[in-house]
């Protein structure tokens, strides 16, 4: 066992936190979210360049084959400086899912270009009558000859607007709601019959509705084995949770401590409130509810990465205490700073609204609650 | 000890039910046809004004009509006036106005014909009000004030006719004493609004810059160096409005049913342990802060004063409010997080992810709720 | 609607209060709970003359006829002092069940003897598998003749051993947890077969273990409807609810109160506690907290006064309540009390047992949350 | 980064785990054998003082070996040592002890033969320690001081052989200034124990009146007027030992089995929701804080302070343990109620009661948690 960061880890962390204090302040963060594309293309050339959009990939596809630890380390980092880019969508969701169930070809054809920053891409999951659970999927794909033809409505689909690909998952087999019967399909973005509708995120993020209308993809398209397309859903889901979940106390770092610096500074009845007994004391669970967030981010990570039985466990607990002291942390970050922090012009609010998808993100608070008492 | 409501009460009640099934429009005349609402309450007899006492037309209700009124206005989401007019100044003009001010100003605020903001906050002086440092300097022949500040969080400040304002007269002995209350027209050149946008990524707040605006002498409410007493009863006024108990009560009911609507695993969301306790546990709390507000209207009716336990309405209402706000949030899932005009998902998932962040403001303004507590703890408990 | 006392309340309110002022301190009642009887017969005796046993009964048995809300002043007021006297079990639970459910054979034996102080009853309805569960009967009664005989084992009875009678649940028909099939019987403590078990209990009262071998009982001891006790005791429960939340919200109010004098007088790094933000911060949840039960309290007793539909939820959400409240009120005192809060020399160390006693009392916070939310 | 035990500690785990299967007594052997097991655990190297270091006898374990000690030994449950001795005033002795000291007492701490009592809190000196009144004077040849006041809350010193003491030889300067550390016999006639019975209805801890004690200055550990900074250390020392994170997570074991053997409706309490999730609840924060312990270690291995984070073992892992205790009372029902020395109900009730009255205590005694959050805010936060 051992806790301590690599040399190259401790680099990694380094090159980020150089990368977010000089190119994202509160005013680039806003611009980039209000730009057209939402994000900037010469930040991602940037992370390709830096070996960041590479660190998950294997070697053999052009990566440098870096293990959940080091995304762990990577989203915290993200996390502190809210960075808007498309990472967990590319390189968690969409490369994840590549990695964990790809062919030789499909990985061939598709890895490289995520690590070298050529290729973008989204998971399209979710349907809108059931946006917690992903395997309520009504969306059908049909086999007619050589091609699936999909038929049916994905929601809230995370940077589908700048993705390349989309990963869809459909029915291929069985109801509504069955866990089997589910397939995943590679499909191109611009491929007849997708129509997206773009929305901004509350977040300062992207997503979209897309309808889909008889998309025919190859039978090479499909992901994975026909019908268990539910299982591999659920495992990029935990990585999802774990990339979140570290986000998540990187935000939270970030959030406790310049909740410190203001009340420090801001006087109210004569003294800094920080002077406060109650204030203190606030502070102080804000303090230990980051980092008991920090640790079990940090056991859940080693636990999967390493594939041990309790791995899933640990990562339906995580995703329930990364909600609840998110909104602890969040929620008084933001009464501490009083009216200050109900404005746009603060960093806070914005690492609120964060927290409040990241909840929302994968199933929120209470349902990882109930998937860990079983 | 009883709870029943008598005979009269019951024919009160129904009265209400009839008048609102007749009147209340619908759909989006809910918002075009507002102004004929509150003119068929005032034909009721002061039903617009249900709070003002019976010299200035209100109804007088007793406090059981207040409730059922109340309940049954809430029960059925009728439109609120805005508060500053109606609930905040007009009171304090009722008590400290002189009579011309009171002839000039309770028309307009009773017909909503004129808009009225609450200049109060400061950058410096949030929940500390008293630290204000607008000053108002009386000019030398007496006729009028120059008033040079800066107020901030003022709320609806851009489609204000008039702002109610503290200032500062006088810098000597203790904070408190050297404020006045000063009534200012929002179209003086001298001042100017500055729009701040909130959490929810509305606009409702302001920021009121005063630049050498000239408020004559009839323009202030009783003393100079006295404001401080009067904004301390409106205050408390303004507080147990705040706790918006009625309205938490339908609000649970509209968070249930979307929860219904939400599907998880074989039903939905509402069958979901994890949620469903959350919602029970709020709604315990919440019927017992409703008999709590009772147990308060019947100590005044009785003719006492509201007792300790009214301390409880603002703080503990307000906790309610954003609970029932992070339901909302929680049942829309994802689509909380679309954001812009259009909507998707839920029909209820838009607005919920703007009452959720619009309404951390509510344990903030109107007194933060750790300042309620200090004031709870001193004047309640006796724990200086 | 009225929410102020009639005069008659108030003169019960002020009896009991002086009563508990002048007979109640704390060594009192320690000498009364360590004592053999475990209370004191001659206060038993007062409270007849008060007429304070009298209260509950119909005027028809020489009873005042008051309702529910003089109920709830009774106990509210017995809460403050930590009477230690048999009331619950002999009013509300012997002579509710006999109020509800008894003939008027039954009524006439039985509750002018309540009235006037010279019968004293319990209600013997747990068992051990099943200690929430008032459903969950083994106890068997089986007809044979002109007789019921019952066989079983009922578990902590409290006040049994001061009890001249006793009511006992015991199935005559269906299975462990039916609903339907649970029968009442008021049995003499003194007939044959029956052994009792006594113990003290935490909270300084007193309780016993019963086991009924053979107990031979005449068929006029059926109490109700043969197979209907369920729904008898059903509202018999609900009626203890409402006694023991009113109780509690009297040991509420004097935990509040004294913790607030406690902080006033106690010093420590120079100051007293009560001048730390913190504390000042929790007394005033304290406060909050009680009044919140008390609210409930008044309202649930004056809907199942008056038989409301929505009577039973509000009976549900109180029990809840009155348990987090309780939790709340009586952790906070103790830890506020610092060391001198551990000890048994404080009164506010017998008013916690009471409510955690309270809390276990016809089924704790949990299970009322359930029945509340469905 | 890797949460994967090497090659030698999972053969380290297999020893912990062989050693503990062979020398552990079982049922009522358990009591009367401790000093075989405790003898075991000193022949296997030191393992009977796995924190000492080892220049006095320690197993001079590595993090990660302390770590798996730790837990397997939790996981069996064995029995503890009582900490006065072998864990608070032995590293004291070992810091700041005389050579002398540290042969006629560590000895008799190691091997259990002689009891330590802890006197440091007065009546008037709780969670602020430096408040104490207990003089110490220096008799005029230098020879002794002798000792005068009160102590309370002293566990165990109805069966101690000795106490540890923090005394008054000042009151010039700063409180926490003019304090001397004595070690008193408890035999000295005038040292008088009083029992204190506590919530649980137990006795564990006791007033200790102190009358004209007459204590050699051999008695006296390092300088005079320097015993805070001694004690202080020893305080941080004890109150990371207070968290009890392994014996929580056995503790939250337990309390599952037991709630699965109470029956409610069709199923048994875990399968109730409500306590099913506020069962899920504690143990995800228990992972989350066992693992914040492994933080500390690892820091600690790896030359370093234990980090800002070790500050919350004690705050959080005495909050859990009080949580624990109450899932056993809820188990427990009604039959929470019965008092005295036989059972009733389920086995597991009758504790119960007691440790959840108990355990009241925890966030109590060994600093207040209220104080604690002040500690963190100062020395953690920086927060003056």
């Amino acid at each position: 066992m051992d806790l301590a960061y690599t040399t190259e880890q401790n680099m990694l962390e380094e090159s980020i936190s150089k990368f977010v204090s000089s190119e994202y302040d509160l005013d680039s963060r806003k611009q980039l979210a209000n730009s057209e594309l939402g994000y900037s293309d010469e930040h991602w050339q940037t992370f390709a360049s830096l070996g960041w959009l590479a660190l998950p990939i294997e070697e053999a596809y052009g990566g440098i084959g870096g293990d959940l630890v080091d995304t762990m380390i990577l989203f915290e980092s993200l996390g502190k400086g809210l960075v808007v880019e498309p990472i967990l969508s590319t390189l968690v969701l969409f490369g994840g899912a590549l990695s964990i169930a790809g062919t030789e070809d499909q990985k061939q054809a598709l890895l490289p270009g995520i690590a070298d920053g050529s290729v973008k891409g989204a998971l399209a999951y979710l349907e809108a009558e059931a946006p917690s659970d992903f395997n309520a999927v009504t969306t059908s794909a049909v086999r007619e000859g050589d091609a699936y033809v999909l038929n049916g409505h994905k929601s809230v689909v995370f940077n589908a607007a700048s993705a390349d690909h989309l990963i869809v998952s459909a029915r291929t087999e069985g109801d509504v709601r069955d866990l089997a019967g589910i397939s995943l399909f590679i499909v191109p973005s611009d491929t007849p019959g997708i129509t997206r509708k773009d929305y901004p995120t509350v977040d300062g993020l992207r997503a979209s509705e897309i309808a889909l209308e008889s998309v025919s993809v190859p039978l090479s398209a499909l992901l994975g084995q026909p019908h268990e397309g539910a299982s591999i859903l659920n495992q990029v889901i935990n990585r999802g949770i774990l990339a979140v979940s570290a986000e998540a106390v990187g935000a939270m770092e970030v959030l406790y401590k310049s909740t410190i610096d203001y009340t420090k500074q801001r006087e109210q009845f004569d003294h800094p409130l920080a002077d406060f007994q109650v204030v203190k004391h606030r502070l102080t669970e804000m303090f230990i509810e980051y980092n008991l967030a920090k640790s079990l981010c940090m056991k859940a990570t080693m636990l999967l990465n390493q594939g041990t039985a309790d791995a899933q466990r640990h990562v339906h607990a995580l995703k329930f205490l990364v909600g609840k002291s998110s909104r602890f942390v969040g929620q008084n970050a933001v009464q501490l700073h009083g009216g200050m922090g109900m404005t746009e012009d603060l960093a806070i609010a914005h690492y609120f609204k964060r927290l409040m998808i990241i909840d929302a993100l994968f199933g929120n608070a209470n349902i990882h609650l109930e998937a860990f008492t079983g | 000890m009883d709870i029943a409501f008598s005979e009269e009460d019951l024919a009160f009640q129904q009265r209400v039910r009839t008048f609102i099934d007749q009147n209340l429009p619908t759909g989006m005349a809910l918002w075009t046809k507002r102004g004929e609402w509150f003119k068929a309450l005032a034909n009721e007899g002061g039903w617009d004004v249900p709070k003002w006492p019976k010299e200035f037309g209100g109804p007088d209700f007793t406090p059981t009509q207040r409730y059922i009124f109340d309940l049954e206005m809430g029960k059925q989401s009728t439109p609120p006036q805005l508060p500053f007019g109606v609930g905040m100044l007009a009171p304090i003009l009722m008590n400290y106005g002189s009579e011309d001010q009171r002839d000039r100003f309770l028309p307009g605020i009773r017909d909503g014909s004129v808009n009225w903001c609450q200049g109060y906050s400061e950058p410096g002086a949030g929940s500390d009000l008293a630290n204000l440092k607008t000053r108002a300097e009386l000019s030398d022949d007496g006729s009028h004030y120059l008033v040079n500040g800066q107020k901030i969080w003022t709320t609806l400040a851009h489609i204000a006719h008039w702002m109610f304002c503290l200032t500062r007269t006088s810098s000597e002995g203790a904070k408190q004493e050297g404020i006045t209350f000063l009534l200012i027209p929002m179209d003086d050149p001298g001042v100017e609004v500055r729009p701040i946008i909130t959490l929810g990524g509305s606009h409702s707040v302001n920021e009121v810059y005063l630049t050498d605006v000239k408020v004559p002498v009839e323009n202030r409410v009783g003393e100079e160096g006295k404001g401080w007493t009067y904004a301390k009863g409106l205050l408390a006024h303004e507080r147990s409005g705040l706790a918006g108990i009625q309205s938490s009560v339908m609000g649970l009911e509209k968070a249930k049913a979307n929860a219904r609507k939400v599907k998880v695993g074989q039903g939905n969301l509402l069958d979901l342990a994890s949620f469903k306790h959350k919602v029970g546990i709020l709604e315990a709390e919440l019927l017992a802060l409703e008999f709590t507000e009772m147990r308060t209207l019947a100590r005044v009716a009785s003719g006492g004063d509201p007792g300790p336990e009214s301390s409880i309405l603002k703080l503990k209402g307000t906790e309610i409010q954003q609970r029932i706000t992070e339901l909302n949030l929680e049942a829309a899932g994802i689509f909380a997080a679309p954001w812009g005009a259009e909507a998707f998902g839920p029909d209820f998932a838009h607005g919920a992810t703007q009452s959720y962040l619009g309404g951390r403001a509510t344990t903030i303004y109107g007194g933060a709720s750790e300042v309620q507590k200090d004031v709870i703890a001193k004047n309640v408990l006796g724990l200086s």
